[in-house]
């Protein structure tokens, strides 16, 4: 392992501008910064692809990133990176729900509503947006996730926020996304993407109904890179751990939405992820 | 018939044209002599619309011809046919094509651009190059044929639109003399035969003299003579063509041999 | 004798106008020659120190992409011919797209270069700002009309055929214009004389001239469209591109696919290369600067 | 041959010419058509989405302005597209609004909201509408008659959307939207010292000396970040010079091995052809994405990627740049005793370097409009900024201020490198 | 001096130059005549070494040109210079540039790299330039000359590598006749006052014999006649360009006017 580094690398996604989305997480970055005294810098690839690639390829050391895309890495080199930290809920729960969506005036209550309609996923990687429900949804349906086997056809949206926009505008008869699920449906749940769109004033959620909810998801963990040397390991995660009591804004920022902090975890809360993946592996 | 009064062409400060008036009573063949500059083309291209006149009014049996617009005046021009010194046909197209180019404007717009001609307008086309003599090139490429060749292509679409008028401007000068005097006598024939009237701006003297029924003089863009050739005198060609002591018609005779031996090489082109 | 002098005493005066001049030649080369260098470096510098990962780390690392989908795809290549069948109607959606919309864009770039040529264009004042139409068609990268368009038509190939169409209206109305330049008048003035009206005079006077050229050209675009065509698959509009990007962002487990759709469409980029570079020959010599004004 | 088999044989000739001609038009109609059915234009109607085109229009030349009220607490806030970034401070409104007990909304045309623990609308030629949120709902109360569709009204929600502007209520808030004509905020921030001040008054305080704060204010405006988007756009045409240049100088020296006349080794020469194809085939977004597992996000990696790409097109276009040169020159320097490297030098490199110049000029060009692409995948440039304003689909401002910029950025590389090949190729000093 | 022992190059089944044999002595101005394809070229560029010979072997004061290989070669190409028909200048580089690639062989690789060349050649190659009468032309590209004058440039070059021997293949073939006196004047003058070698293939015969002290005759790539220019007569003629009895020397004259004018001109062309 190396003993020193030159530069820490921060990738982060999430759906919003990329800029906002550099902005909300510099508190990170530099009380990073100050910590490791390295120069510290955030990335903000336009798909999760590119953090994925950045943390197997050694740019990216550390990253908030959704549980699929983390099982991604770890199908990829087991070895690579570790999660150590997961957001932790204001109501001190950690997880969340894929949470299937249409337009209220479409009269879809329910998955059945939905026969031969089209129906967005988001992106690939997103455990919420494609992964668990292309597994729980054919339970329920008893027909695959195939073009005219159930739904009249499938399609990527992209990402959670553009699966909101093509549900609200119509796009798409349902999609899915992902909310803690808890407080109220208008307000979007108290946080996750729907709270995020409602907050931007994408939508309103008066507009839209919930069709289906998912098993919980055990929640977006932090991920660290294992070649790092252990007294950075152990700084950066001390920082993020302690977030939550030292710097609340902050990490509400970065896990943007209201959370109590995070929390230390291991690999063995993902190995379902994994296994799901795996599942949708050829 | 046709009738000029007081036509002038200016380009900007240059006047081409200058106030030109004559009428021509009945079919003839008429050459206009000039030398170079001196407005022989923009004459022709008033004629024919390609350029519009500055002032004055050319009328054609009555009709206003300075006067017409859009469909009135490609009706005109297609009554009036021009024949370049270049030929401007389509050189990648085939020969009877460039002739059947001479009944566009009677035709549609969209069966032209098909290829949809009437078959009896490929036959005329046909008989046209035969009595031109260069039937047998038909099929092949206008690129392909030689100038001569090709001058009488184009003298085979100006038939072809069956026209009150041809224009020919300096049909001869890319010409080697051989071929100069085919296409000149085929400009007769058409004359005689067909009675149409022809109008041919010419750089030599002598053709103007042995083809022309008159011959108008040019210079500077004004008309300076307007006559019979008989009456072209050296003096008056001396006048014409800028009163240069030096003048002698030998720099401009194009003439090879004589006529007899001409006629006999007409017709074994002709018979080629 | 004193001629020689003189002329000697004039060789020695070119020499020093000669040398003084080449000298300021060779220090204003070699000054280009540092800024250009020294931009260069300071450029790649910035562009290395802006990037997550640096070039000298990186490059040992070049190939553990390609080997990852490689190894892949070698263990599970029985499934490879599924596949290619399977991602074929992709394919042929992205040559679609790329064929529909260079048809399109050829067809509008004739008419306006034609518009835009002096001599040709009916309406003379129309040149100009037709020409900055189609500065701007070509400025605008596809995707950015893509992206728009998607915005209001929703996914699919339409905003994908539209938003390369426009682009090539503009780069081959400019192309053709080019062409037409060089066309003979002579033609075009010959029918005039006859009575032709605009649009007979262009497409026998001028067309039959231009034709070769104008294909050679578009055969060119048709080339760089199926890329074009590719690439916005990558933002949703349909075709194989959208189909590479899914499997691509998957992962391990899905680089078989992906290495599958890649072959079909570097296959066939690689086959309308040279089929069309083949075509081109043929149809024009000296093709020069073909490739050089897209 | 007779004249009338002549004519016989040029009306068949004429006819098979007519099937053809006829042909094209129609294989091309029929393809359409083809294309017509495969791509469901007809569905087309059913798919677009006039209310997006609209929203997209009036968003690119207009703003709106938000006054929201708490319906819990009774706060009220204003800001610009509803931003936080672009919030009015404390103290500060637009002159159409008043505050008070009660705040007070002007529209214009005399639309007037009032907003406090009663929400009412004047809609002239209608009525007022009133509105009393509380816990079960929000309470409405219309004029007498049908409810108008301009109005979208529910136990829980009231939506009013006029001309003049928007009313939404629900339990929560109430949020009132007003629309004007410009890009507000393009220059300074709200918070600024200098909004709102005319271009007058600026330069006559840039000239007392408050030039850097202004610059200074522009520039870190935090709504359109002009700062930032300037690195974008240098980030772009960064990832352009170093691929073009770079793939410049990695080519040359490859292609005199796919030259024939330079290379006698077939095999040698099939290789390095197959490598340019290959390298060119492959498009530089999947580059990015290979590149991308080595090297990261980045502008480097852009830059990377299209200097693979280009070294393929260079590769191919030099190589037959290099198979057209005159053997002469290079007879001529070698008839001297030149040595190889020397005779390349004088006898290829003067004769090529116009047809390199012009080429890589061309390039310089097209990779600009290439690494706005590129830089949307690879997390750089101007072309995240749009892909990311276009993907999030609110800021369409954001998204014509930045499509302007990739124009006028175009057009500049467009014109810099048709100057820059006239200067260079025509002018002197071409063989040094 | 320099010395041939049959020399022979073949291309497959053809017979280029067929076992040449001579010997010359001392420095002298040699023409070499023959018709086209009699193996001129190709003999000159086995001087030079830009083709090689099948067998035979080229020996000069004692040095066996033909066994040279690498930098020794090239050492051999720089005393042994070529003017070659076309020019084979670089045009789009300075004239003065193209003079001083006459340098090149013993200069540093890289320093010409970068057109580094010292002063001193700078001055040596406008002298040269201007003993040929083009000095004033020295900043120009060598396009933009006369065809005259760039094979001027192109003697210049081969001065410029401070050659023993001059080669000359075809110099005057692509110059009109004006240019081709200047030209030859020009190398007859290097040939007198340096008193190098100049070995020129020619294809006229009156300019054989004006500027040379020996001609060698080729035909179908041997040699058959070797001896001063008195001894050419018309029948060796004849014999050398394939003893067709039409032949006549005027169709292969170049000669213009009496050497009294030429020689006026030629002061009149330098002077310029
Ligand atoms: N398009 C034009 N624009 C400006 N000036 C023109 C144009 N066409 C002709 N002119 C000028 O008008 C004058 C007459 O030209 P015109 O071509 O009619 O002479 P011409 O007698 O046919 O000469 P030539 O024997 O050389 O064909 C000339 O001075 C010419 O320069
Ligand atoms: N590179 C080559 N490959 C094959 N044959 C060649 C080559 N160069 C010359 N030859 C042949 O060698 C013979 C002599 O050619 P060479 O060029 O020496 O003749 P020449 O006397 O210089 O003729 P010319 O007056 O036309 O220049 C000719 O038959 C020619 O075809
Ligand atoms: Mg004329
Ligand atoms: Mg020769």
């Amino acid at each position: 392992q190396d003993t020193a580094i030159t530069e820490f690398r921060i990738g982060i996604l999430g759906g919003e501008n990329a800029q906002d989305r550099m902005n909300s997480n510099e508190c990170l970055r530099s009380s990073i910064e100050e910590a490791l005294g390295v120069p510290t810098k955030i990335f903000a690839p336009a798909d999760y692809n590119g953090v994925i690639q950045g943390l197997l390829g050694g740019s990216i050391d550390l990253s908030l990133m959704g549980p699929s895309s983390y099982a991604a890495v770890h199908i990829a080199d087991e070895s690579a990176v570790s999660p150590i930290l997961v957001k932790v809920n204001s109501d001190g729960s950690t997880g969340y729900y894929s949470i299937g969506f249409a337009r209220i005036d479409s009269g879809v209550t329910s998955l059945e509503g939905l026969k031969g309609k089209v129906f967005g996923f988001g992106d690939p990687n997103s455990t919420s947006g494609y992964l668990i429900p292309s597994i729980e949804i054919p339970q329920i349906t008893g027909a695959s996730m195939d073009n005219g086997d159930y739904f009249g056809e499938v399609k990527f949206t992209g990402g959670h926020e553009q699966t909101i926009v093509a549900v609200n505008n119509g796009d798409v008869a349902a999609g899915v996304t992902w909310a803690d699920g808890q407080g109220n449906w208008e307000d979007g749940y108290n946080f996750g993407a729907l709270r995020k769109a409602v907050d931007a004033g994408l939508v309103d959620m008066n507009d839209l109904v919930e069709i289906w909810r998912s098993k919980l998801i055990p929640g977006e963990p932090v991920v660290l890179r294992n070649a790092l040397p252990d007294d950075v390991r152990a700084t950066v995660t001390q920082i993020i751990d302690t977030m939550g009591e030292n710097d609340p804004a902050c990490a509400e920022a970065i896990a943007g939405g209201e959370v109590s902090g995070f929390d230390p975890i291991t690999h063995d809360a993902y190995t379902s992820i994994v296994a799901a993946r795996l599942a949708e592996s050829n | 018939m046709l009738k000029l009064a007081n036509v002038t062409k200016s380009y900007g400060e240059n006047i081409a044209v200058h106030s030109a008036s004559f009428a021509i009573d009945k079919p003839m063949m008429v050459g206009v002599i000039g030398r170079s500059g001196a407005g022989k083309s923009t004459l022709l291209r008033m004629l024919n619309r390609l350029t519009d006149a500055t002032s004055g009014e050319i009328t054609f049996d009555g009709l206003n011809v300075t006067a017409l617009r859009g469909t009135a005046k490609r009706q005109w021009q297609s009554q009036c046919a021009m024949i370049f010194q270049q030929f401007n046909l389509v050189p990648r197209m085939d020969v009877v094509s460039n002739v059947l180019h001479g009944t566009l404007n009677r035709r549609s717009t969209f069966s032209t651009m098909f290829n949809l001609y009437p078959d009896e307008d490929i036959h005329r086309a046909i008989d046209i190059l035969e009595r031109l003599g260069i039937a047998q090139h038909a099929p092949k490429r206008a690129e392909a044929l030689s100038g001569g060749q090709q001058q009488r292509v184009a003298i085979a679409r100006a038939l072809m639109q069956d026209p009150k008028i041809i224009l020919a401007d300096e049909p001869i000068a890319s010409l080697d003399p051989m071929n100069a005097q085919v296409v000149m006598q085929s400009l007769r024939d058409i004359h005689e035969q067909d009675g149409r009237m022809v109008i041919a701006n010419l750089h030599t003297l002598d053709t103007a003299r042995r083809y022309c029924d008159r011959v108008i003089g040019m210079r500077d863009g004004a008309i300076v003579f307007d006559d019979t050739p008989e009456m072209l005198t050296t003096s008056s060609a001396r006048e014409i063509y800028g009163a240069d002591a030096s003048f002698s018609e030998a720099t401009t005779s194009t003439q090879i041999e004589p006529d007899e031996t001409v006629q006999r090489r007409l017709v074994d082109i002709a018979a080629q | 004798m004193a001629d020689a002098q003189q002329s000697h005493a004039a060789a020695a005066d070119v020499s020093t106008t000669y040398l003084a001049q080449i000298k300021a030649k060779r220090l204003m080369n070699f000054i280009l020659l540092i800024v250009f260098l020294a931009l260069f470096m300071s450029g790649f510098a910035t562009a290395e120190s802006r990037n997550a990962g640096g070039f000298l780390e990186g490059l040992g690392n070049i190939f553990d992409f390609p080997a990852a989908m490689w190894s892949e795809a070698v263990e599970r290549s029985h499934l490879l011919p599924g596949y290619l069948v399977q991602y074929f109607p992709s394919l042929v959606e992205t040559v679609n797209i790329a064929a529909a919309s260079t048809l399109l864009g050829a067809l509008a770039g004739l008419v306006i270069s034609l518009l835009v040529t002096r001599g040709f264009a009916p309406v003379t004042w129309l040149i100009g700002p037709l020409r900055r139409v189609l500065d701007i068609f070509r400025a605008v990268p596809e995707i950015v009309i893509a992206l728009v368009l998607i915005f209001m038509l929703g996914g699919g190939p339409v905003p994908a055929m539209i938003a390369i169409a426009l682009h090539t209206v503009g780069a081959l109305g400019k192309l053709f214009s080019e062409v037409n330049e060089n066309a003979s008048l002579k033609p075009v003035e010959g029918l005039a004389s006859t009575g032709a009206n605009w649009t007979q005079r262009m497409m026998l006077g001028v067309i039959p001239q231009v034709a070769p050229n104008y294909l050679s050209y578009a055969l060119l675009r048709f080339e760089i469209n199926i890329r074009a065509s590719a690439i916005l698959g990558f933002v949703g509009a349909g075709g194989i591109g959208y189909d590479l990007r899914n499997t691509m962002s998957w992962g391990v487990g899905k680089y078989d696919e992906a290495a599958a759709i890649f072959l079909l469409l570097f296959g066939t980029i690689v086959l309308v290369d040279q089929v069309s570079s083949l075509l081109r020959n043929r149809l024009t010599h000296g093709t020069q600067n073909i490739e050089a004004t897209i | 041959m007779t004249t009338a088999t002549l004519q016989m044989q040029t009306i068949t000739r004429f006819s098979r010419k007519k099937r053809l001609t006829l042909a094209v038009p129609l294989a091309i109609l029929a393809y359409f058509a083809y294309i017509f059915v495969a791509f469901d234009i007809a569905g087309l109607g059913d798919r677009v989405n006039f209310g997006n085109a609209r929203t997209l229009v009036s968003d690119s030349y207009s703003y709106k302005t938000h006054v929201t009220q708490d319906n819990r607490s009774g706060a009220i806030t204003m800001s610009i597209e509803g931003e936080r970034k672009a919030q009015y401070p404390e103290g500060m409104t637009p002159d159409w609004v008043t505050m008070g007990d009660v705040t007070t909304v002007n529209l214009g045309q005399g639309h007037v909201v009032t907003l406090g623990p009663q929400v009412r609308y004047d809609i002239p030629g209608y009525g007022t509408v009133t509105a009393r949120p509380d816990g079960n709902g929000v309470n409405a109360s219309f004029p007498d008659g049908p409810i108008p569709d301009f109005i979208n009204a529910s136990g829980n929600r009231v939506m009013i959307a006029t001309d003049a502007g928007r009313l939404t209520v629900t339990r929560n808030r109430a949020e009132v939207f007003k629309y004007s004509i410009g890009w507000e905020i393009f220059f300074f921030t709200l918070d600024s010292p200098y909004y709102g001040m005319d271009a007058g008054e600026l330069l006559s305080r840039a000239l007392t000396g408050e030039a850097g704060s202004i610059v200074q204010g522009f520039w870190s405006n935090t709504m359109w970040r002009h700062g930032d988007v300037f690195w974008a756009l240098f980030e772009t045409l960064l990832m352009a010079f170093l691929g073009t240049f770079g793939a410049a100088m990695i080519a040359l020296p490859l292609a005199f091995l796919a030259a024939r006349n330079f290379t006698p080794l077939g095999g040698l020469r099939f290789v390095a052809r197959r490598i340019f194809d290959f390298l060119r085939g492959v498009d530089g977004l999947i580059w990015t994405i290979v590149l991308s597992r080595a090297f990261g996000p980045g502008p480097m990696t852009g830059a990377l990627a299209i200097l693979l790409t280009d070294t393929g097109s260079f590769g191919k276009l030099f190589s037959e740049a290099l198979e057209n040169v005159d053997d002469k020159q290079i007879e001529g320097v070698a008839s001297t005793g030149a040595k190889p490297l020397q005779r390349y030098r004088f006898g290829v490199i003067p004769q090529i370097t116009p047809v390199l110049l012009s080429q890589i000029l061309y390039h310089l060009e097209s990779n600009t409009r290439s690494a706005t692409i590129i830089g949307a995948i690879t997390g750089g440039g101007i072309g995240l900024l749009l892909t990311q304003a276009i993907a999030t689909q609110k800021d369409w401002e954001e998204v014509s201020y930045y499509i302007v910029l990739i124009i006028l950025l175009v057009i500049f590389m467009d014109t810099l490198s048709g100057w820059l090949r006239r200067k260079l190729i025509k002018g002197d000093g071409g063989g040094h």
